[in-house]
Parts: C-alpha cells; structure tokens; sequence
C-alpha cells in the first residue's frame, strides 16, 4: 500500500496548476485545449495504441484538480474522458483509427448524447429509438444536456431493443454534427460554458454508425461515465480548496467592528469544516480514482456513488459557506467566489445530485448483502 | 385561546380574495413570476401599488390619517397569506414600510405633507444608502460624509449594495455628519433627490445574473438641509428604529408558502421515467420538512402578532429569529426547487426582464427562475444583518453576557 | 384569532411549575398522583358528565409542558390522556361510570396495550387476536411498551377481523391485572420509569369487555394517541427550555481559559440555536394541541405529525447539546442534564422517531393533493 | 499509488486471521460485545492482551528491543481492521500507548526495566491523572499539587474522569510542582502507586449506567520522587507529547466498519411487519451514509500512513480531524442502532457486567448495548479534547491568526 503521488505524478500537478494559475493570472486568451493537447494532456488516459499515454484515472484527477482549483477546461471530462473512453473501450480498429489520435491532437471534438427528459440520471433511460434500415440505423429522439461548445460529432447513445429502463439493447452511435434531420439548440450553461439540447428526426446513419457493433453498450457506458465522475470529484477537490482559500483570504482582510472577520469563532468553525470536507473530499476523490478503473464493476460503481455523495455534498457545502463568508460580495457577480457554486450545480445537474448517488450506493450496498 | 378567524376577519377575507380574483390578472402575476430576483422589479411593484392604492390598501400599516389602510394586524396577515398564495407582486418596502414610518413618527409637518403622499401613491420610488463598501454588518462605521455648508449638506463617499437606485427617484440615507464622540453618534438621516448633480450609479450584478443593486457615488452632492429627518447626529437611532419596524413587521410564513406551493407544481410536472418527482419518496419527504417548518414559522408569527395585539412587546429574539428562519427556509425552498430541476439546472437564461422576452425559453416557464432564484437567494442570509448577527443578538439576549 | 392564554391558564401554568419546582427542590417524596388528583388536574381533560372538568388540549399542554420542565410524572399523558381519553370517547355508560370518576380521584390506575412487535409504530399493526367465545371473548398475543408502574386493569387492542395492518376490525379491551392467562414482564424504563411487556394466553373475558362493544375502534384510538402526542409535543416544550435554561447557567458559571465558557461564540451560537429550536418547539407544540381536537382527521393527523417531527428533531438536538456543552459533567449521573435526552429517547420510542412523523406526513400531504 | 496490499501484507492479514480464528473465543467476542462502556471492561481487555503478549502482539508500535511487535504501520493497520471486524476487544491503551511510550522516551533506565515489561504483560493496569474538577478542557490549570519533602513528593488535590481507576493499580499523573511562570510551567509527570496511603477513588456512573470513570483523590499522599518521570517543571511537554501520540495513532476506521456491522446485523433482524428494517429505504440510506462517511475516514488515516511511512509530517490538522470525524461517526453510529430499536429503545437494562449475568436479558443480546452505547457515547466529543476545541486547533492552523 502506497498513496503517494509518484515523482512524474508531483510534476504534474505542479505544472498543471502554474500554467493555469499564469494563465488566469494574465487572463490568457489563447486556445486552452490546443496548448493542452503540446502538453499532452488530451492524450493522457487515451490507449498508447492510438497516440494515448496509457495513463490511468489518479493522473487524470491531477489534471481535473488543477482544472477545479483555476476554474477552467470544463470540456475535458465530458470530451477525452467520456468520449474517449467509450471510444477506446468498445470502438472498433477503424472508429479507434478515426477517433483517438484527432481527439489527442486536439482536432476532433465529439460530445456525448445520453442524458434525455425524464431519465433523472438512470443512464439506462434511454428512449431515443435506433431502427434497423437497409443501410444500416435511422435514430430519432431527443437529448438533453449534451456538453460542450460546438461539437464537431455525437454519439448517440439510442434503443436497439427492449423498454424504456433496460440495460440491455443501448447501442451508441456516432452522428456528425451535420447529420440530416439533426438539430442542434445550444444554450448557455450555468457555469459559463455551453452545451445544447439535440433532436434526432429519422436521422440515417450507416451500418458502421453503431460504436464497436456493440448493440449492448449499456455496461462500457456506465464505467464511462463513473470514470468521468472520478475525474469530476477531483475536480471538486480543486474547487473546495480553492474556495476555501479565498475565503480564508478574505475573512482575514475584511475589518468589521475593527477587527478582522477572521477573529470570531463562529466563522472559524465554520472554516474549519470547510476545511475538513476538503480533506474527506480528497481522500474519497482518490478512493473514486483508485477504484474508478477496477475490473468489479460492483465495487467501482460502490467507490464512485458513495465518493460523489460525500463530495456533492460537501463541495455544495463549501461553496455556499464561501459565500456567506464573503457576504454581500459573495453574491455578485464581481468575485470569482459564485462560480464555484455555479460549476458544483452544473456537475450536480451533469452526474445527478448526492440524493442520487446515495441511493445508487444503497442499492447496491443491497445487492451486495443479498448476494 | 383561538387559532379560528373571527366573522369579520372572515369577512374581510372574502374581500381581500374578490380583489385579487379582479385585479390580479395573468399577465402581472406572470410578470412576478418571472422575476428571479430578490425583490420584484419596479415597474411591476409599482403598477400593482397602484391599483391597492386605488382599493385604500396602498399601506396596509399606515394609520388612516395618513391613508393607510389601518388594518388590524390579522387583517394584515390575512392580506399578506391571501395575496402571496394568489401569487402577487410584493411592493416595494422601501417606501411605504422603511422611510414612510421614519417620515411620520420624526419628520418635520412639510416633510410629511410632501413624501408621505407621493409614497403611498408610488410617485416617488426610494431607496435605501445605508451600507458602504468596508462597513458591512459593522453599519456604524459608515464614512459617507455630508458637511454643511450653508443650507446645504456637501455629501462625499459612496454607498453599496442600493436596491434599485438605477430606478428610484429618492434615496433615504445614513450620512455622518460629525467625527465626534461614539461612532452611532454624528450620523444623520437625510433624504436626496436622485437626480441631484454629482450622484452616479453603478450597477452590481447579482450571481443570478440580475440587476438589483447597484453602488452609488456622491461627488460634491449638495442637499438642501431641510431634507435632513429630525435632528442632526440623531440618525443612527431613526435608522435603528426603521430596521426593528423591517424586521418585526415581517409576516413572511405566507410568501413561503406560495413559493412551496409553485415548487409542488413544478415537481408535478417533472418525471423520473413515469413517475411524477413528487411522488418521489426524497422529494415528498424534503416538501413535507419545508412544509413543518413554514408552519411553525407561521405559528412563530402569530404568537408574535398575538402578543403585540394585546400590547405587548415580542422582544428582539423574535425578530431576529423570525428573520432566520425566514431565510433559511427561503434558501431550503430555492434548493429544493434547482434539485427538482435535474439535468435542467444546467441551462442558463441570462436574458432579462424575463417577462418581456418574446422569443422562446430555454425551459418551461414555471422552471426558468429557479435557478438564478437559488443563486440570488444567497443573498437572504447575508443582507439585512447577516445569520451570523443574528445569532450574536439572540445570544446576547438568552445568555445576556 | 388569539393565541394568547386565558387569565385561568396563565394560573394553571403558574401553580404547575411552581408545585413541580417546589416538590423537587425539597425532594418532596408525597405520591405526586395523589395531590394531582386534589388538585383537580386528572379530571381536566375527562367529561364533566363524569366527574371530569371538560378541559381541552391546550390546557393539558400547559401541564404537560411544566412536567418536562421539572421532569416529572410521565404517567399523566399515558393513563389520562390516552386511557381517559378512549374510555370517554368510546365507552359505554357503565364502562364510563366504572372507569372515568376513579381516574378523576387517582384510584383507577388503567394501562394502554397497544403497541406491538414489529409495528414499528404504524398504529393497525395489531396481530393480537380477539375471538368470540360463547361467554364473550378470547384474546391471545403480546403487547410491548405497556407505559406505568403496577397497572390495575389493561385497554388491550385486539383484532376482531382482518388483516395484520388493517384499520378495520380492531377492538379495545378491557383486561383487569389479575385475568388468568396474562402475564406481566415488567422492566425499566429509560427515563426512570417503568413499563411491561404483557403475554395474553387465551384470555377469557366477558361480552361487555370491548370497550363501547366497539369494534371498529382503530379511528378513536388514532385520534387519542394524536392527542396524547400533543400533550408530549407540550412536554418536549419544557423539557427543552429547561435544558436550556440549565446549559445558560452552566457556561455562564463554568469557567475554562480563564473566561466563563459562555464566551466562546461557537457556543453562543449554539445556544441561539438551542433557544430558536425551543421557540419554534412552543409554536408547534401549541399548533398540536390547537389542532388535536378537531373534527378533522387529516388536518389533525397532519399538524400533529408536523408538530411531533419538528419537536422530536429539536428536542433531540437540545437535549445533545446540552450535555456536549456541559462537557464531562453532561455524561455523567451526576447531573439531571442527561434525564432529559433520556427523556426524549424514551418518547422517540414510544411515539416514534422524527422521520416515522415525517413520512406520515408525508402521506397524508399526498392524500390530501390527491383529493 | 497502489491501495492493495503487497505480498508481504497478504501473508500477514493470513496470519492474523489464523491468529483470531485461533483465539478469539466466541465467549471472549461475548464479553467484548456486552460491554456497552466507551472502553473494554479491564478483565476482558486483559486477557486478550495477555493471549496478545503470548503471540509478541501486544505492543504494535513499540521497538522490538521493549518487546514490541515491530509492526510497519500498514500491519497495524491490518491488525486493527482484521481484530475489529473479528468483534475482538480493544486493549486499553493507557499503559501500551499513553505512559509506556512517555516512558520509554523520557524515563530512567530503571524506570522502563520496571515498568516497560509489567505493561507489555498486563501486569499493570494503569489510568491517567491528567483532568481535575475545574480544569477541563483548559488542562494547565490543573491544581493537583505536589510538594518536596525529601525524597518525596506530598500530593493533595483531586482528579476526575479517571478512566477505570477503581481497577488500576498505578496512575501517571500531571501534578503541580510549582507556581512560577507560566501555568504550563511548573507542572510535572508522576507515576504512583494505587494503593499507597491517603489516595481514596469515588466512582461516577456515565449516563449509560456504567462505571468506567471516577473521582481520585489525594490526601497527602507521599510518592518518591524516583517515581518522577524526567524533568521537574517539563511535565507538560511530555504530556503533550502523549496527547499526540494518542490522536496521530489513532486508526479507527476498523472499528468504525466492525460497529457498522453490527448494527445492518441487528438492522436484519428487527422487523417493520413482515419487512426487515435493513430494507427500509431510510434505514438502508442512513446506512450508507455512514458507510461513506467510514470510506471518507478510511483513507483520511491511510493517507496518514502514507506520510508517516515515507516520515512526512501529516500535522495537527489530521490528527484533529481523525478525532472529530471518527467520534462523530460513532455517535452516529449509535443513534442509527437505538433509531434501529424502535419501540424497544424503552427498555432500560441497569445492571453490570451484562456478559456475567445469568438471568434473561429483557432484549436480545445483539440490541441490549445499543441504548447505553448510545447515552455514553455521548462522551466521544467531550473526552480527548471536545469537538469545539478540535475546531479551534483546525482553524488556528488553516487561518493563520
């Protein structure tokens, strides 16, 4: 047992956080993802067999931390992590070919298609139809919730077969954004950034559409998207301390009644647990990296709800104390200090909340007694 | 003992609800009901006052004389439940409930004849120049400094957080007038004609992404000393006595409710698969644990009203507490409502007013404002003597070190 | 509208808590039910047509109330409230003539067994079975948390028909201490007092032993442990003032660092915490007792269940703190301080937990929107 | 980074389970599980620590050259959850990890010739003399005095919260040499015989109904000044010392997940009708979340370890919150078993020790701590250095000021 970061691991995290630390410093407005991709960050959890680095879910929760404590790249889950992953998890030679190496490079931007109305983040709700045609898939149905600014792909996640909640009969299709009977409705999000809500109407796809031929994708989905709330908790663990930080920052500037604010205990306390949810965050966003890759998918799907039930909460927490302890300032639009809350709502209403989480834990924690 | 309405309270019920049913129309209740902000915006506040002044129910608190509406406190209670449940604007408190009061119990005949009127008729819109930026809770050591020169007070520093100074005409105002003695003494109250040269406002947006406040800069403003309430160096008790009537005067329990109530209706409409979210166990649990605690927040309010009837006084632990709970619950209410939207937190509206938008909504309309509602809301625990002071005064007083 | 009390009650309030304070402070060892009964207090709730005083709800909150300020007579709510209170609303003449003067005098010392294993505190659970015999009837089955010392006569529910949590079918039965084939387990109760768990075998008693030959009686009796419970939530009142009351003096006294422990704000805060949570355990507990006679059931069962929750949440949190803020002391016999959470864990157990109160509230929220 | 175990730690988590499938005797398991006190009855504890000592186990942490196991941290670790899940009883820590290692650090070489191998046997039983009535959390104000005559100190005072000195044979104590300087000053470190003249001990039964703690009195009670560990006037830093030692080693997670256990034990068997209540969606929630929150607590302390071994610091902000967090999750922990109870939370059960008793137990054996376990929990986050104080230690290093 060893959970210390190696070297490669500490230059990292080193490099990641001064480079955005400059950058926000500057306010840098240089391309973000294609200095990542110099760095060679996009490529990182990609398969060395495709231009990846191979690297595994603990180093790209350095990344994610970084990300979280500077408030940017919210696109680096949802597109290397997620898109990447399932990519490289059940892709075929050829989808592999097409994909990896543009999205290391950064030239390929593909944004996933699965949330939909009414699935309240069952990732098995899928009611989007894929219908068998002569030359291969029409799919028609809509989607909500699709990250990013505009994507260059989809995939699609649609019904092969079997009602509403299945977990078998999901098969993911790649769609390009110029699909005929595609509509894209981008919108703002609440942390800044964009994504859009898409609407399928009998779109064609060709028979190699369907990623990997895999018509019962329902299992790499589900690992896909647990890694990316691996990366996501830290993500959260970087944006706790931060805000934190600021706060404590704050607290010992700001005079009232001629004394720092910092002096009374009551918002010391409340620092202090702040704090402490800082420290359990990291501990359970390394215990969600370190199962998030695991071969048990029952013990990675425990680790990941119940590490993302902690962090929701706490980071929810966190950032609403911030806040408060920043008073009148906390609530405008002048500080930074709101966004943190703004990208904890965002990730709640991407991953689905603690509540959520709690109960995909207890449920399992069930199956887990029964079996 | 009696929780039951008396026959003319029934009475007067029946009337307050044959109002609302005739003056109420969609349109304003929809224009309230897309206002996220903390406050309603002005011009839907001030063509509702209109038409309550129309009625005689301008100021439900104002003693006749100065055409109130000279309710009895259960009938303001009974107003203020009825008329947040139908879903009407609240008017602005600036004028009729802060700066009218301190008008007519410590203002000279002339301000009187003049301010109070236009008041109650929402011809002047007020706001409110207490905070400064660096004093915070720490109101007293405001520097605004106001010196007089002849008739007039020379008014320099800057004021923050100013609920709608880009809309109002009027601002009541905390100024110090005097570097003598403690700091509550040299401080005056003074009323300023916004469009006095020398006064510039910048708007503050909140993290809603709504204009409500805004911080507002004087250079050399020059007030008429008439304009100064009562007598110099006395303002600080004036503004202590208009913050005791803001926080006891609050009936709050009904408003929660109405807010309750529009979150039911949206958790009607959301689904989880087929499934209406509330019939979600989590989320009738959480409806119900707001529900109890507006009730006993309501019960709270009512005791307090029932004891200032017969003469008696609540104390500050009451206003302070009901000012707490009443935050909190507000802030319990607007996370309840974002954790019912779901995948549909992420989708942010920056358009405003709302209401006047004619091209399509990202989301339903009874939707849209949760969100930056949430994160406006923020704002309930901090403005109007933070949670924190408030627990310090309610210490102070059980504990009495 | 006048939420004010009457001149009589403020009297009644008064004499109560001065009585009670008196009593304990000479460690005054009088049998308590005894001078109750002359003081007129057992009757206040009973009918005047039988010796009672026709007193309502909010009067026994305020002697209720000033029990859990002195932490005194827990058997009042059980035997007057809940017993009287059944026998008033369901008896027959002879049953009420038998039963209600003794009660006024402090003679008859009558028992509810009601409760169950298993029930969990849902109020049809009734597995105890009631058949009729050529004499009259025959009951077997067993009852826990039967609350008083050395009962003389048991109200025993029992099922007449149906099913296990049905409401329909359910009798109450009146069983003298001495019936052949009963058994008496008595015990400890964690609040100083005692309770029995009782064993029914083939129980033989007469026709008119069903309580008002009443055999749908499930709705009389929810709406006396409704009432019963108001007079607790009233209890809870004093009982977290007293608490309170108790912590100010100790902190005020106590003196750590060289300054009265009262000093620290984190403590201050608490208090206010604890002096709110008190507040608004008086507004519900007022609204419990305001609402627990009325005629209807639902908006009855709805505030008392809103009432209970609330103030077993706050009763709870008071009587925690109170002994965290006592430190070492609060966890020891040496002081009343732990009585009082003892107190409210033997009323979690009695009447159910915060969340059994909510989730009934709950339902009946559903129902009512169904309506 | 790698959480599983190597080879090495494979083989020894094989031995120490063959160790307690061995050993830890169903009878044993008993007595440990009746015992609703925060810490193992003295008998019970000492038995399995002589069974420890036979096997070289007893001293985790010491040096082999003291007749320690020579443990890496990890094997503690392992040893800890394998014994705690096993339902084994806790040793108790006032000789092996309190005055042993002050002992061992700062002591005379005849002193650990004496005392180093009686507490690795069990030979000795000790309790510690730090708290007085009056001091609390405020420790350096203790006024326990010891004055010099000869070879002797004369000590007079008083002690409070002495955990079981009604078994113990010998104290170390924290007692006042002198009153110079600052109150940390003048405070020195004493061993004392139990049963020397003049020391008298009054018990003080816990809310729970247990006697693990009491009052010690000192009525010129003449130790030799031999029995002094170090330094006159340095007793405080060695206490201090202690006191970290206490809190760093502490790895409570196992235990933490052994209590769990019991409770989704006693959950599956209590019923709500025909369902068991581990089926309940509230109860099976509440279950997880604390499961979670013993995850969160889990690597907090591996994370802890991690340092240690690579001979990091991992500071007072660990130690603290390992502390705070654990004795909360206890105390939640208890209140979800007596919740677990329902109706029969009621029933109270006075008598001692449960495990010795012949006649029936008014409540299974499984549920019958879970009420005492509760109420005397509550000392979790008072004893050690309440919670407020592990707060104020945090907030002192985050903040700076």
């Amino acid at each position: 047992m060893n959970l210390g970061y190696s070297d490669e691991q500490r230059l990292l995290s080193e490099s990641a956080n001064n480079l955005l630390a400059a950058r926000a410093q500057k306010k840098d407005a240089r391309d973000l993802w294609a200095e990542m991709a110099e760095l060679g960050w996009l490529a990182m959890p990609l398969p060395e067999s495709h231009d990846g680095l191979g690297q595994g879910a603990v180093d790209v929760a350095i990344l994610t931390e970084a990300f979280g404590r500077h408030l940017a790249s919210t696109d680096y889950a949802p597109r290397i992590v997620l898109c990447g992953g399932l990519v490289a998890a059940i892709g075929s030679d050829a989808q592999k070919a097409a994909l990896l190496p543009a999205l290391a490079t950064g030239m390929a931007k593909p944004a996933l298609a699965h949330a939909e109305e009414n699935a309240r983040h069952d990732r098995a709700h899928v009611a989007t139809q894929a219908a068998r045609t002569a030359g291969g898939w029409r799919l028609s149905g809509d989607k909500i919730g699709v990250l990013g600014a505009a994507p260059d792909r989809f995939i699609v996640s649609a019904r092969i077969a079997g009602s509403l909640r299945d977990r078998s009969g999901i098969g993911l299709f790649l769609v390009p954004a110029d699909a005929r009977g595609l509509r894209v409705l981008s919108h703002a999000t609440v942390d800044g950034g964009q994504a859009s809500r898409i609407e399928l109407k009998d779109v064609e796809l060709p028979a190699d559409a369907l990623l990997g031929a895999n018509e019962n994708a329902f299992e790499a989905l589900d690992r896909a998207v647990d890694q990316a709330i691996a990366a996501w908790c830290a993500e959260c663990v970087g944006l706790m301390e931060a805000a934190t930080a600021a706060t404590v920052d704050y607290t010992k500037i700001r005079i009232q009644f001629g004394k720092p604010l910092a002096v009374n205990q009551a918002l010391r306390h409340r620092i202090a647990d702040m704090s402490i949810q800082c420290e359990e965050g990291r501990s359970m966003a390394l215990r969600a990296a370190l199962y998030a890759d695991s071969a048990d998918a029952g013990a990675r799907a425990r680790a990941i709800s119940g590490a993302w039930a902690k962090i929701a909460k706490s980071a929810r927490f966190v950032a609403e104390q911030a806040i408060q302890l920043h008073g009148g300032m906390g609530v405008t639009n002048e500080l930074d200090i709101g966004m943190y809350l703004k990208r904890v709502v965002a990730l709640e209403a991407i991953v689905g909340g603690a509540d959520r989480h709690l109960r995909r834990h207890a449920a399992l924690s069930a199956a887990a007694r029964a079996a | 003992m009696e929780l039951a309405f008396t026959p003319d309270e029934i009475a007067f019920q029946n009337e307050v609800r044959a109002f609302l049913a005739a003056h109420l129309t969609p349109d304003i209740k929809r224009s309230h009901a897309l206002t996220p902000s903390v406050f309603s915006d002005p011009p839907v506040g001030n063509h509702w006052q209109k038409l309550l002044y129309a009625k005689g129910w301008a100021a439900p608190l104002w003693p006749k004389e100065y055409g109130g509406a000279g309710w009895t406190l259960a009938q303001r209670y009974i107003w203020e439940v009825e008329s947040a449940l139908a879903g009407a604007p609240s008017v602005t408190p600036m004028g009729l409930r802060m700066v009218g009061p301190v008008i007519m119990k410590f203002g000279t005949q002339a301000q009187k004849d003049f301010y109070l009127p236009r008041i109650l008729k929402a011809e002047d819109y007020w706001c409110q120049g207490y905070s400064e930026p660096g004093s915070g809770s720490d109101l007293a050591s405001l520097k605004t400094r106001a010196v007089r020169d002849g008739d007039h007070y020379v008014i320099n520093g800057s004021k923050i957080w100013t609920t709608h100074a880009h809309y109002a005409n009027r601002m009541f105002a905390l100024v110090r007038t005097s570097d003598e003695g403690k700091k509550q003494d040299g401080i005056s109250f003074i009323l300023i004609d916004m469009d006095t040269p020398g006064i510039s406002v910048r708007p503050i947006l909140t993290i809603g992404g709504d204009h409500e406040v805004n911080q507002v800069f004087f250079d050399d403003v020059r007030v008429p000393v008439a304009n100064r309430v009562g007598a110099e160096g006395q303002g600080w008790s004036y503004g202590k006595y208009l913050l005791e009537f803001e926080r006891g005067g609050a009936m709050s329990s009904g408003r929660l409710r109405g807010a309750l109530r529009h979150v039911e209706k949206i958790a009607a409409h959301y689904r989880d698969g087929e499934r209406p979210l509330i019939e979600d166990p989590a989320i009738s649990l959480r409806l119900s644990q707001v529900e109890i605690d507006i009730d006993a927040l309501e019960m709270t309010e009512l005791r307090i009203m029932s004891s200032l009837q017969t003469g008696q006084n609540p104390g500050s632990v009451s206003s302070s507490l009901a000012k707490l709970r009443n935050s909190e619950i507000k802030q319990a209410i607007t996370s309840l409502a974002v954790d019912v939207l779901g995948e549909d937190a992420l989708v942010w509206e920056p358009r405003r007013p709302l209401y006047e938008l004619n091209e399509p909504l990202p989301l339903e309309e009874d939707a849209i404002t949760a969100l930056p509602e949430y994160l406006n809301g923020r704002a309930y625990t901090i403005f109007g003597g933070t949670s924190e002071v408030q627990r310090d005064i309610i210490a102070k007083v059980v504990i009495g070190l």
